[in-house]
C-alpha cells in the first residue's frame, strides 16, 4: 500500500529511459522490453496494493509524497484559505479498480504492439513504446490522484498522449490533424474541468476528494435549484464530456482511428475514454447533492449511447465501428451514474474495458492480417483464416452484446435495471441502444468473419491496392502480402487472455436476483459516499423490485440482445445481397448513412423507421451543426485574427509614421522662400528694422 | 555762419556722390565717386573739428581701402558685363521702397523730436588749439579703450591673414 | 540758420539709405561693398557729429574702431570675391546662390 | 576775413609758382648731374651751358599732340595725370620753410600725418593711368607701381612714428622747434629713421635703384607709356614735385628745417646771418643732388627684391625703431 | 536589512560581465575565437559568482538581503543601495543563466562585428542585474536606461531586414515610458521629502510612505506607462514583434526571458508596494488591458506567417496572463505572475532558441518554408514538443504551476474574468499546436530541409538547462515559491489589507507572524504577516 506511488512511476521511468536513451540506442527489442517490464512491474504491484487493500479494515490509504504547491493564502468562500495542491496519491476501491484495469490492459495491450508495430522502423517504435508507456503514467497518476490538481495533472496528460499517439504516423496529414482535433477538443473539456476546479476550491477551500467530499456531505442536497454544487457538477462534468467523448465532445473520437490500433484500444476503448467517468464517480458525493445535474449526466448519457449506436450501425471500416460503439457504451456508463448507480457505472467501465479492448485489437489483427485493409466489405470468411481471431473476437461480441454468461450482460443489465428503477423513459432508450450495440456488433462479426473472401487475391500479385491507411510510412511495405494469416502468437495471447478477462470479469457482479453477492457494487460503495454518511447512505433502494420482476427484465434485455444478433445473421450471412439491395434503395441515405451510418433496414419491420430518421437527422445534425461549429470558430478566429493583425499594423502603426511625414511635408513649404538671393535676405532684415521702426513710431507718438 | 556753408555743400556733395557711386553702371568710376565722397565725409571731420579722424579718413579710407577696391576691379576684368544676368525672383523694387519708407521714418523722428527737445547748438567757443584733438583722442584711446584697441588690432592682424590666405592662387 | 545735431542725424540716415539702396539694388558684389562702405561712413558720420554736439571723444574713439573694421571687412570680403571670381568667373551677386536648396 | 583768405592765396600762389620753376630746373639739373657723372656734358646747345634746356622741354611737351589711346576711358585719361600732380602740391601747403607766421601757408596740428595721407592719395593717379590706357603694359606696370608705393609708404610711417615719438608733436613747425629745444638735430637722435626715411622716399617716387615701373626695357615707360604732350608733362612735373617734397620732409624731420647747424651753440651765432629759409634751400638741395648722384650710380632692383627689401626689411626695422624710441622716451 | 556573506556579493555579480566587456576590448579585433571563448567564460562566471543567491539565500527572513549600501550622490540622497529579496533574487538568477544561454548559442549565429557584439551583450547583462537588485530608485532608473542602449545596438546592427525601424521603434517608445516613470519618481522622490523632510530615493522608505491617493493616482499612471510599455500590455505592444522578428537569436532571447520582466518587476517593486490605493483602483483597467491582451495576443499569434512574430504574439498574451495574475491583488496571484514570470523567461527563451537554430540553417522564418522536420531532426522535434507543451501550460511543466495559480489567484476576485483568460489557455493549445503541426509533421515536402543537421553539442547545451528548469518548476516549485513568500507579504502588506494583519498561528514553517504597525512609525524590519491560515 505504501508503494503506490511507485505503481505511476514505472512507467513513467520506462518512459523516460525509452525517451531519453531509446530514441538513439536501443535496438527495438530492448525498447520493447523496458516498456513491457515497466508496464509489468506496475500491474505487479497494483495486483499487490489491491490484495492488500481487500485485506485492509479500512479501504482508503494515503500517501502524500511531496508538497507539490506549497500552501498560499487565498481568499475562499469561508474566510482565508490556503491554496497548496501535494503530491499525493490515494488507494480506495475505485482507483484500485481502475489501476488494475489500466495496468492489466495495458501490459496485454503493450505485448500485442511489440508484434503488431514490428514492421515500423527503429526510431518510430522506440517512439511507440515511449509514448505508450507515458500514457500509462499519466493514466495512473489521474487515477490514483488524490486531489483535483493531481488529477488534472493526469487528465491533460493523457490528452497530450493521444495526441501524440494519434498522430504517430505524422507523415499523414489526416493522422496529424486528427491528433491536433482530439488535444484541442479535450482541451476545451479541460477549460469547464480548470474552472470546476477553481469554483471547487472557493467553496470547499481544499481540492482534497475526500476532504471536499466530507465537506459537501454537511451541505444541504440542491432539490430543484441550480446551486453551487450543480454549478461544480456542470463544469466538472463539461471536462469529463470532452474527455469521455460524449454530445457534443464525441467528433474526436472517430478521427482518432486514424492512430496504430493498439493505441486505439487502450486509449480510446479501454482507458482514457473512462477517465470522465471515474471522474464523475471519483465526485460522487457532489453529484448526489446535485440532483438536476444527475438527470442532464443520465440524459446526455443516453443519447449518446443512442446516437453512436445509429452511427455504429451503417460504418463500412471496422474501427470506425468499434469507436462509436465505444462513444455508446460510455453513454451507457454516464446513464448508470447520471441514475446513481455509480457502482454500476464503474462495474461496466471495467466489464468494457475488457471486451472493447478485445474488440480492437482483434480488429488490428484482422487489419494486420489483410494488409491494413480496414474496409469490412474487402473482408468475409476470415473464420477460415484467422480461428483465433474469430473466437476471441466472437467472445467479444457476445459480451459486447450483453449475452447471460459474459460479463457484457451483467454490467450492462445492472445498468438497465437501475435505469428502470430511476426512470422508466431512460430505460427504453437504453435498451434500444442495447439492441443495436448486437445489431452491429454482430453485423461486425458476419462481415468479416463469416461469407465468402472478397479480399483482393495475393500471392504473387505484389502489394495489394493500399489499405485506406498507408501502414508504416518512412519503412515501404518491404515484404509481399501473401493472404490473409493468423496473427502471430505475440498477437493472439493477449487476444485470448482478455476473452478469458471478458467471461470471468462478469461473474463479479452477479446481481441479488440471480443468486451473486453483487460483491462489486458493496466493494465500491465506500469510495461513492462521504466518509460520514457511511452507513445510512449504504443499503438504501428506494423502488426495489421483486426477484421476479428483475428475472423479467433481465429476460428481456437478454431477447432483445439475442434479436439483434439474429437479424444481423440474417441481413449479412444467410442474404447477403438483401443488404445490398437495401443500400441500392436507400441509396441516397445509404450513400449518406456510409459516410458516417448505414440504414438497418430489416430493422426497420419492427417499425423502427423512427429511429432511421432519427439516424438521418442525427447524421446531418452531426455533420453540419457540430462539426460545422467547430470549423466555424476556427475560420473566424483566423478572420478575426487577420483583421486584428491589419488594425496593428496600420492604425497603431500607421498613426506613428503619420507624425513622421507630417514634418517633412511641412518643411518644403519654408524651403522655398531659402532664394539663394543673398540680397532678399537683406530686404527681409530692412523690412524687420521697418517694422520696428514703425512699430517705435506708433508706441512712442500714437501709442 | 561758415559753417552752415560747408555743411549744406558737403551734405550735398556727398549725398550726390553717394548716389552716383550706387549708379554708375562702369564700376571704376564708382569707384573714384567714393574717393570723393570719402575725401568729402574728411573735409566734414574737419567742420565737425575731429582732424585726426580726417587725416585717418583720407589715409586708411581713401589711401587703403579704396586702392584695394580699384586692385581687385583691375583683377576682376570680366568677360562679359557683371550684372547682365538678373534674377527673376529679386526684390530690388521692394528694398528701394522699403528703405526710403525707413529713411523717411528715421527723418520723421529726428525732426519731430529735434523740433521739441531745446536745440543743442555747436557749443560756442570752438574748443582747439591748446589741447589738439589728436592728443586727446590718443589719451582716451591708451586709456579707457586700450583693451578695445589691442582688440582690432588684433582683428586687424586676422583680416589680413585671412585675405592673404583668401586670395592666394594655390601653389 | 544754425546746424544741430539734427542736421548731422538725417544726412547720416539719408548716406546709410544711399547705402542700403544701393546694397540691395545693385547686382556686382564690389558695388555692393562700396555700398557697404558708405553705410560705414554715414555711422561715423554720425558718431562724429553727436562726439561734437556732445563734447564727448568717446564717439571719436569709436570712429576709429568702425574704421579698423571697415578695413577688415574690406579686405577678407574681397578675399572672398576673389577666391569665388577665381571658380566662378563672375561677380554677379545673383549668380552667387549656390548657398540653397 | 583778410588774414584768414587773402594772406594764404598769395602765399600759395608764390609757393606754387616757386615750385613749378624749382621743377623745370630739377629736370635740367638732373641731366646735368647725371652727365657729368658719365664725363659728359649733358644738355649745352639751349642756352648757355644748356640753362634754357629747362624752358625748352615744357614747351616741346606743351606743343606736342595729345594723343588718347581708341577705346580708353576718355574721362580717366585725362583724370589720372591731374590726380597725380595735385597731391605733390597740396603737401607744400604746410611745409614751413621758415620759424614765423610769414614763411608757412598754415600749420595744423596734425601736419606730418596730413602730408602722408595726402602723398597716398596719389597713388590714384597711377593707377587709373595704367588702367585709363587699356593695354596691357601700362596696367601692369600700375599695378606694380602702386604696390611697391603702397609698401614703401607703409615703411615710411612707421619710421615717421618713431620720429613723431621723439619731437613729441605732429605739427611741422612744432617739430623744428622740438629740435631747437633739444639743440640737436634728430638726424643724428634717430640716424635709423633718417636712412630708413631716405630710401623710403627714393621708392615712393619712384626714383633711382626703384624706379623698375618706368624702366624702359622692362615694361616700356611704364604707366605713362601711352601718354604724351600736356599729358605726359603732368607726370614729369608730379614725379619731381614729390622728390621735393620728400626731400623737404626730410631735411624738416631730420636736418632742422631752418635751423642753422648747431641752433643752439652760441659760438656759432654768426651764422644767424643767414636767413632761415635759405638753410632749408641749402639743405633740400643737398638731398636733390644725393637723390639724383644715386639715380646715377645704382643699379635698378629686381621686382621681387624691391618688394623683399620693403616689406621684410624697412617694416621690421621701422618698428624696431619705434620700439627703441618709445622705450629711451620713458626711461629718459 | 542584513548581509549574509562578508563580500559585497550584489557589485560582484554585477561588475562581472562588465569586467569581462572590459577585458574583450583589449582582445585584438580579428582573433575572433579568443573573443568567444571569453564571453562565455565571463558569462559563465557571471551565473557561477550568483548561485550563492540561490544557497546562503534565507528564505524565511523577510527584510532585503546581501544589502550594500554606500554613498552615490549625497546632495540628493541618492545612495549605491543594493538588496536583494526573493523575487529579484530569482530574477538575477533567470538573468544570469540566460546571459550564458544567450552567449552560447550566438557562438556560429554572429560573424561580423564579433567584439563590439559580444561587448554590447555584456554590458546589457550589467544592465539587465544592474536593474534587478538595485534597491535605490534612482540606480535603478539609471539602470533601466543602460539596458536600452546595448540592445538598441544589438537589434540594430546584428538584426535582420528592417532592423533599424524596429531597434528605433523599440528604444523610442520605452524610452517615452521611462521619462514619464522618472516624473512618477520624482513626484514620490519630493513628496517623500515634503513628509519625512529627509531627501531619498530609498525604495524601503517610499514603500513605507502613505501618499494621498489623487498623487496616487497621477504617480500610478505615470509608473504605468513606463512598465506597461515594458511588459508589453495591449495598447504598448506593436514594438515588440519588430524587435523580437529584427533581433538575432541571442538578442530576442534576452529581450523576451529578461526585459519583459522588467515592466512587471517594476509593477511589483515600485507600483503595487509605493502606490495601494491606486493600484486597488486600477485593477478593473489593467486586468481588462491585460485579458484584451491575452486574447488579442493569442488571436494575432494564430494569423502570423513568421515563426517568431508568432512567438513574439504568444509572449504578449503570456504577458497579459502574468498582469492579470498580478492585478488579482492576492498572494496566490502575484505568486502565480512571478512564477509565470519565469516560466515565460524559460519557455520562450527556448522557443526563440529554437527559431534561432532552425534560422541559422535555413535562413528563413517563414513557417511555409518549413514541414516534416521531425523525421529530420528528431531530437529537435522533441525539445520543440516538450516548450510548446511547457508554453500552453501542460502540468507537470512550468507552464501549468503559473497558469493554475493565476487563475486561481484571479477566479477569487471576479469569475468571468477567470473565464476570460482561461480561453487563454484553448487558444494558445490552437496555435502552439498549430505551428508544431505545420513545422514539424507532414511530408518534407521543401527539398532544403532534407538534410538539416540535428541539434549540435553546443545547441544541447544552450536547451538541457532549460529543460531541467521547465521540469523542476513544473515537478516541485516548492523551493522557488517559499523564496517567493516574503516578497509576496511585502506587497500584500501594501496593498491588499484583507491578507495582512491575520494573526493566524501559521502551521507551516514560514516567519513568525508580528502585527504590522500599520501607520505613522515604521521600523526598519517590517515583518510582514504571512498572511491565512498555511
Amino acid at each position: 500500500m505504501e508503494l503506490i506511488w511507485l505503481i505511476p512511476l514505472l512507467p513513467g521511468i520506462g518512459a523516460a529511459l525509452n525517451g531519453v536513451f531509446g530514441v538513439r540506442y536501443f535496438s527495438k527489442q530492448t525498447a520493447a522490453a523496458v516498456a513491457c517490464a515497466a508496464m509489468g512491474g506496475a500491474l505487479l504491484l497494483s495486483i499487490v496494493a489491491f490484495v492488500e487493500l481487500l485485506g485492509a479494515e479500512h479501504r482508503e490509504h494515503l500517501v502524500e509524497l511531496a508538497q507539490w504547491i506549497p500552501p498560499i493564502a487565498l481568499e475562499t468562500a469561508s474566510g482565508i484559505g490556503a491554496f497548496e495542491a501535494p503530491w499525493a496519491f490515494r488507494l480506495d476501491p475505485l482507483s484500485g479498480m481502475m489501476i488494475l484495469v489500466v495496468t492489466g490492459i495495458g501490459s496485454l495491450i503493450h505485448v500485442y504492439s511489440v508484434a503488431y508495430m514490428d514492421h515500423e522502423p527503429r526510431g518510430g517504435y522506440v517512439r511507440f513504446f515511449c509514448y505508450l508507456n507515458l500514457f500509462c503514467f499519466f493514466m495512473l497518476t489521474l487515477v490514483l490522484g488524490s486531489n483535483l490538481l493531481v488529477m488534472f495533472v493526469g487528465w491533460e496528460g493523457v490528452g497530450l498522449c493521444s495526441y501524440l499517439l494519434i498522430g504517430f504516423w505524422y507523415h499523414k496529414k489526416s493522422a496529424s490533424d486528427a491528433g491536433k482535433k482530439a488535444f484541442v477538443v479535450n482541451r476545451i473539456g479541460d477549460f469547464g474541468f480548470i474552472l470546476g476546479i477553481f469554483l471547487v476550491f472557493f467553496t470547499f477551500g481544499t481540492l482534497d476528494f475526500r476532504a471536499v467530499a466530507e465537506a459537501a456531505a454537511g451541505m444541504p442536497v440542491e432539490e430543484g435549484t441550480f446551486g453551487v454544487i450543480s454549478l461544480i457538477c456542470l463544469l466538472l462534468f463539461i471536462g469529463a464530456v470532452g474527455k469521455s467523448a460524449q454530445i457534443p465532445l464525441y467528433v474526436w473520437l472517430p478521427d482518432a482511428m486514424e492512430g496504430p490500433t493498439p493505441v486505439s484500444a487502450l486509449i480510446h476503448a479501454a482507458t482514457m475514454v473512462t477517465a470522465g467517468v471515474y471522474m464523475v464517480g471519483r465526485n460522487a458525493v457532489l453529484f448526489t447533492h446535485a440532483p438536476e445535474m444527475m438527470l442532464i449526466v443520465a440524459v446526455i448519457g443516453a443519447l449518446t449511447a443512442l446516437m453512436a449506436a445509429t452511427i455504429g450501425l451503417v460504418q463500412t471500416d471496422i474501427k470506425r465501428v468499434l469507436a462509436y460503439s465505444t462513444v455508446s457504451q460510455l453513454g451507457y456508463m454516464f446513464l448508470a451514474t447520471g441514475v446513481g448507480a455509480f457502482a454500476a457505472g464503474a462495474f461496466h467501465l471495467m466489464t468494457h474495458a475488457f471486451f472493447k479492448a478485445l474488440l480492437f485489437l482483434g480488429s488490428g489483427s484482422v487489419i494486420h492480417a489483410m494488409n491494413e485493409e480496414q474496409d469490412m466489405r474487402k473482408m468475409g470468411n476470415m473464420k477460415a483464416y484467422m480461428p483465433v481471431t474469430f473466437a476471441t473476437m466472437g467472445i467479444g461480441t457476445l459480451a459486447i452484446a450483453g449475452i447471460p454468461p459474459f460479463s457484457g450482460f451483467f454490467s450492462k443489465d445492472e445498468i438497465l435495471y437501475r435505469t428502470f428503477l430511476d426512470n422508466t423513459w431512460l430505460w427504453g432508450l437504453a435498451v434500444v441502444t442495447a439492441g443495436m450495440t448486437a445489431f452491429y456488433m454482430a453485423r461486425l462479426m458476419f462481415m468479416t468473419f463469416y461469407g465468402e473472401y472478397r479480399g483482393p487475391s495475393w500471392g504473387a500479385a505484389g502489394h495489394a491496392d493500399g489499405g485506406q491507411e498507408a501502414h508504416g510510412g518512412q519503412g515501404a511495405h518491404a515484404h509481399a502480402w501473401h493472404g490473409p494469416h493468423e496473427s502471430p502468437r505475440l498477437m493472439t495471447a493477449p487476444l485470448q487472455a482478455l476473452a478469458a478477462g471478458a467471461v470471468i470479469a462478469g461473474f463479479i457482479g452477479v446481481p441479488a436476483a440471480l443468486g451473486g453477492g453483487n460483491r462489486i457494487e458493496h466493494f465500491l460503495e465506500p469510495s461513492f459516499v462521504a466518509e460520514a454518511a457511511h452507513a445510512e447512505e449504504g443499503g438504501h433502494e428506494e423502488a426495489h423490485l421483486s426477484h421476479a420482476a428483475e428475472l423479467g427484465l433481465m429476460g428481456l434485455s437478454v431477447l432483445i440482445a439475442l434479436g439483434g444478433i439474429a437479424l444481423a445473421h440474417r441481413l449479412y450471412v444467410r442474404r447477403p445481397d438483401e443488404s445490398e439491395r437495401l443500400a441500392a434503395d436507400f441509396a441516397g441515405a445509404h450513400r449518406v448513412l456510409t459516410n458516417k451510418y448505414y440504414v438497418d433496414e430489416l430493422y426497420d419491420a419492427t417499425a423502427v423507421k423512427g429511429t432511421m430518421s432519427s439516424a438521418r437527422g442525427l447524421w446531418t445534425v452531426d455533420r453540419n451543426v457540430v462539426d460545422g461549429a467547430v470549423n466555424g470558430t476556427g475560420w473566424l478566429t483566423r478572420a478575426s485574427a487577420w483583421v486584428s493583425d491589419v488594425v496593428d499594423k496600420y492604425v497603431v502603426d500607421g498613426l506613428v509614421n503619420l507624425v513622421g511625414r507630417i514634418c517633412t511635408e511641412g518643411s518644403y513649404a519654408f524651403r522655398r522662400a531659402q532664394t539663394g538671393l543673398i540680397q532678399n535676405y537683406a530686404v527681409a532684415t530692412l523690412f524687420g528694422v521697418f517694422a520696428f521702426v514703425t512699430f517705435y513710431i506708433a508706441v512712442r507718438y500714437f501709442g | 555762419m561758415a559753417e552752415a556753408i560747408a555743411f549744406y555743400t558737403l551734405a550735398v556733395l556727398i549725398l550726390g556722390l553717394g548716389v552716383a557711386v550706387v549708379t554708375t553702371p562702369k564700376t571704376v568710376h564708382s569707384v573714384l565717386f567714393l574717393v570723393l565722397n570719402f575725401l568729402c565725409v574728411a573735409i566734414l571731420y574737419v567742420v565737425l573739428r575731429a582732424e585726426f579722424l580726417a587725416v585717418i579718413q583720407v589715409l586708411v579710407y581713401a589711401g587703403g581701402i579704396v586702392v584695394l577696391y580699384l586692385f581687385v576691379v583691375m583683377l576682376v576684368n570680366l568677360k562679359r558685363a557683371p550684372e547682365a544676368h538678373e534674377d527673376p525672383r529679386r526684390l530690388a523694387r521692394l528694398g528701394l521702397g522699403l528703405s526710403g519708407a525707413v529713411l523717411l521714418e528715421l527723418a520723421g523722428i529726428v525732426v519731430y523730436s529735434y523740433g521739441r527737445a531745446a536745440p543743442s547748438s555747436a557749443p560756442a567757443a570752438p574748443v582747439e588749439g591748446i589741447v589738439g584733438n589728436t592728443e586727446e583722442l590718443g589719451w582716451l584711446l591708451y586709456t579707457d579703450y586700450l583693451i578695445p584697441f589691442e582688440v582690432a588690432s588684433v582683428l586687424l592682424l586676422v583680416a589680413m591673414v585671412g585675405a592673404i590666405v583668401l586670395a592666394r592662387r594655390e601653389s | 540758420m544754425e546746424i544741430t545735431s539734427a542736421h548731422y542725424t538725417v544726412l547720416s540716415a539719408a548716406l546709410f539709405s544711399i547705402g542700403v539702396i544701393g546694397v540691395l539694388v545693385r547686382r556686382n558684389v564690389i558695388i555692393i561693398f562700396m555700398a557697404i562702405e558708405l553705410m560705414l561712413n554715414a555711422v561715423n558720420i554720425n558718431l562724429v557729429a553727436h562726439a561734437r554736439y556732445l563734447e564727448n571723444l568717446i564717439g571719436q574713439v569709436f570712429v576709429v574702431f568702425v574704421i579698423a573694421v571697415a578695413a577688415a571687412e574690406a579686405a577678407v570680403g574681397l578675399g572672398i570675391l576673389l577666391a569665388f571670381f577665381r571658380n566662378k568667373e563672375t561677380v554677379n551677386i545673383d549668380e552667387m546662390n549656390i548657398m540653397r536648396w | 576775413m583778410l588774414d584768414t583768405i587773402v594772406i594764404p592765396l598769395l602765399k600759395i600762389l608764390v609757393l606754387l609758382n616757386a615750385v613749378l620753376v624749382a621743377v623745370t630746373f630739377m629736370t635740367l639739373l638732373e641731366r646735368k648731374v647725371i652727365a657729368w657723372a658719365q664725363s659728359r656734358l649733358g644738355p649745352m646747345r639751349v642756352g648757355p651751358y644748356g640753362v634754357l634746356q629747362a624752358i625748352a622741354d615744357p614747351i616741346k611737351l606743351i606743343l606736342k599732340e595729345d594723343i588718347t589711346p581708341a577705346r580708353a576711358d576718355r574721362m580717366l585719361f585725362t583724370l589720372a595725370p591731374i590726380l597725380s600732380l595735385v597731391p605733390a602740391l597740396v603737401v607744400f601747403s604746410v611745409v614751413p620753410f621758415g620759424g614765423d607766421e610769414l614763411f608757412y601757408v598754415t600749420d595744423i596740428n596734425v601736419g606730418l600725418l596730413f602730408i602722408i595721407s595726402v602723398t597716398s592719395i596719389g597713388v590714384y593717379g597711377i593707377i587709373l593711368a595704367g588702367w585709363a590706357s587699356n593695354s596691357k603694359y601700362p596696367l601692369l606696370a600700375s599695378l606694380r607701381a602702386s604696390a611697391q608705393l603702397i609698401s614703401y609708404e607703409i615703411a615710411v610711417t612707421m619710421t615717421l612714428v618713431s620720429v613723431i615719438l621723439t619731437a613729441g608733436t605732429l605739427s611741422m613747425v612744432g617739430i623744428v622747434e622740438a629740435q631747437q629745444e633739444s639743440g640737436l638735430w634728430f638726424g643724428f637722435v634717430q640716424p635709423v629713421a633718417f636712412v630708413l626715411v631716405l630710401i623710403g622716399g627714393l621708392a615712393e617716387t619712384n626714383r633711382a635703384p626703384f624706379d623698375l615701373p618706368e624702366a624702359e626695357q622692362e615694361l616700356t615707360g611704364g604707366f605713362h607709356t601711352e601718354y604724351s604732350g600736356m599729358r605726359f608733362a603732368l607726370f614729369f612735373l608730379a614725379e619731381y614735385a614729390n622728390m621735393i617734397v620728400i626731400t623737404a620732409v626730410v631735411t624738416i624731420l631730420f636736418w632742422g628745417g631752418w635751423l642753422r647747424p648747431f641752433p643752439n651753440v652760441e659760438a656759432l651765432a654768426f651764422l644767424d646771418l643767414v636767413p632761415g629759409w635759405i638753410w632749408f634751400f641749402g639743405k633740400m638741395f643737398v638731398f636733390l643732388y644725393l637723390f639724383i648722384w644715386i639715380r646715377a650710380t645704382l643699379p635698378r632692383y629686381r621686382y621681387d627684391q624691391l618688394m623683399r627689401l620693403g616689406w621684410k626689411v624697412l617694416i621690421p626695422i621701422a618698428i624696431a625703431n619705434i620700439v627703441v624710441t618709445g622705450v629711451f622716451k620713458v626711461l629718459l | 536589512m542584513s548581509n549574509n556573506l562578508d563580500y559585497p556579493l550584489l557589485s560582484l555579480i554585477m561588475f562581472t560581465p562588465l569586467a569581462g566587456a572590459v577585458i574583450l576590448l583589449f582582445v585584438n579585433k580579428r582573433s575572433e575565437d579568443m573573443i568567444r571563448w571569453i564571453a562565455n567564460v565571463t558569462a559563465g562566471i557571471g551565473f557561477l559568482v550568483s548561485l550563492p543567491l540561490w544557497f546562503s539565500f534565507d528564505a524565511a527572513s523577510p527584510d532585503w538581503q546581501f544589502v550594500q549600501r554606500l554613498p552615490w550622490i549625497p546632495s540628493i540622497g541618492a545612495e549605491y543601495f543594493l538588496g536583494v529579496d526573493g523575487f529579484s533574487a530569482l530574477l538575477v538568477l533567470l538573468t544570469t543563466l540566460m546571459g550564458v544561454i544567450a552567449i552560447l548559442c550566438s557562438w556560429t549565429a554572429i560573424t561580423e562585428r564579433v567584439k563590439e557584439y559580444y561587448i554590447f551583450m555584456l554590458v546589457l547583462q550589467t544592465g539587465m542585474i544592474g536593474a534587478f537588485v538595485s534597491l535605490d530608485f534612482l540606480l535603478f532608473f539609471v539602470f533601466w536606461e543602460v539596458m536600452l542602449v546595448p540592445m538598441y545596438f544589438l537589434i540594430g546592427i546584428w538584426g535582420s531586414d528592417n532592423r533599424l525601424y524596429s531597434a528605433i521603434k523599440f528604444f523610442l517608445f520605452t524610452l517615452v515610458g521611462s521619462v514619464v516613470m522618472l516624473l512618477g519618481i520624482l513626484a514620490v522622490y519630493f513628496y517623500h521629502h515634503e513628509v519625512t523632510g529627509v531627501y531619498t530615493f530609498d525604495i524601503t522608505q517610499f514603500h513605507a510612505l502613505n501618499m494621498p491617493f489623487s498623487l496616487q493616482w497621477w504617480v500610478f499612471l505615470a509608473f504605468f506607462l513606463g512598465f506597461a510599455v515594458k511588459v508589453p500590455m495591449f495598447p504598448f505592444h506593436t514594438w515588440l514583434p519588430d524587435a523580437h522578428t529584427d533581433a538575432p537569436t541571442a538578442g530576442s532571447v534576452i529581450l523576451a526571458a529578461v526585459l519583459l520582466k522588467m515592466g512587471t518587476y517594476g509593477f511589483i517593486r515600485f507600483s503595487l508596494p509605493i502606490l495601494p490605493e491606486a493600484t486597488q483602483a486600477f485593477v478593473p483597467w489593467v486586468a481588462g488591458l491585460s485579458i484584451i491582451g491575452i486574447i488579442y495576443g493569442a488571436l494575432v499569434a494564430m494569423a502570423q506567417h513568421d515563426w517568431k512574430r508568432l512567438v513574439a504574439y504568444s509572449s504578449v498574451s503570456h504577458m497579459g496572463m502574468v498582469m492579470l495574475g498580478m492585478f488579482a491583488l492576492t498572494p496566490v496571484g502575484i505568486t502565480g505572475s512571478i512564477v509565470q514570470q519565469l516560466n515565460h523567461g524559460i519557455s520562450t527563451g527556448a522557443l526563440f532558441l529554437l527559431v534561432g537554430v532552425v534560422y541559422e540553417r535555413r535562413h528563413t522564418r517563414m513557417i511555409a518554408e518549413y514541414g516534416g522536420l521531425s523525421k529530420i531532426m528528431p531530437a529537435y522535434a522533441a525539445v520543440f514538443l516538450i516548450m510548446t507543451m511547457s508554453s500552453i501550460g501542460l502540468p507537470t511543466l512550468n507552464g501549468f504551476i503559473g497558469e493554475v495559480l493565476i487563475l486561481q489567484g484571479i477566479f477569487v476576485v471576479n469569475k468571468w474574468w477567470a473565464a476570460a483568460a482561461a480561453t487563454g489557455i484553448v487558444l494558445g493549445a490552437a496555435y502552439m499546436l498549430w505551428l508544431y503541426q505545420r513545422t514539424m509533421f507532414g511530408a518534407v515536402d521543401n527539398p532544403k530541409n532534407e538534410n538539416l543537421p540535428d541539434l549540435s553539442i553546443r545547441e544541447w547545451a544552450t536547451f538541457t538547462p532549460l529543460i531541467i528548469l521547465a521540469v523542476w518548476i513544473g515537478l516541485y516549485p516548492k523551493p522557488f515559491i517559499d523564496r517567493l513568500d516574503t516578497s509576496v507579504d511585502r506587497v500584500m502588506v501594501r496593498v491588499n489589507s484583507a491578507y495582512a494583519p491575520v494573526n493566524v498561528e501559521d502551521s507551516g514553517a514560514a516567519a513568525s507572524p508580528a502585527a504590522l504597525v500599520r501607520d505613522g512609525e515604521v521600523d526598519d524590519a517590517a515583518t510582514p504577516v504571512r498572511g491565512g491560515a498555511r
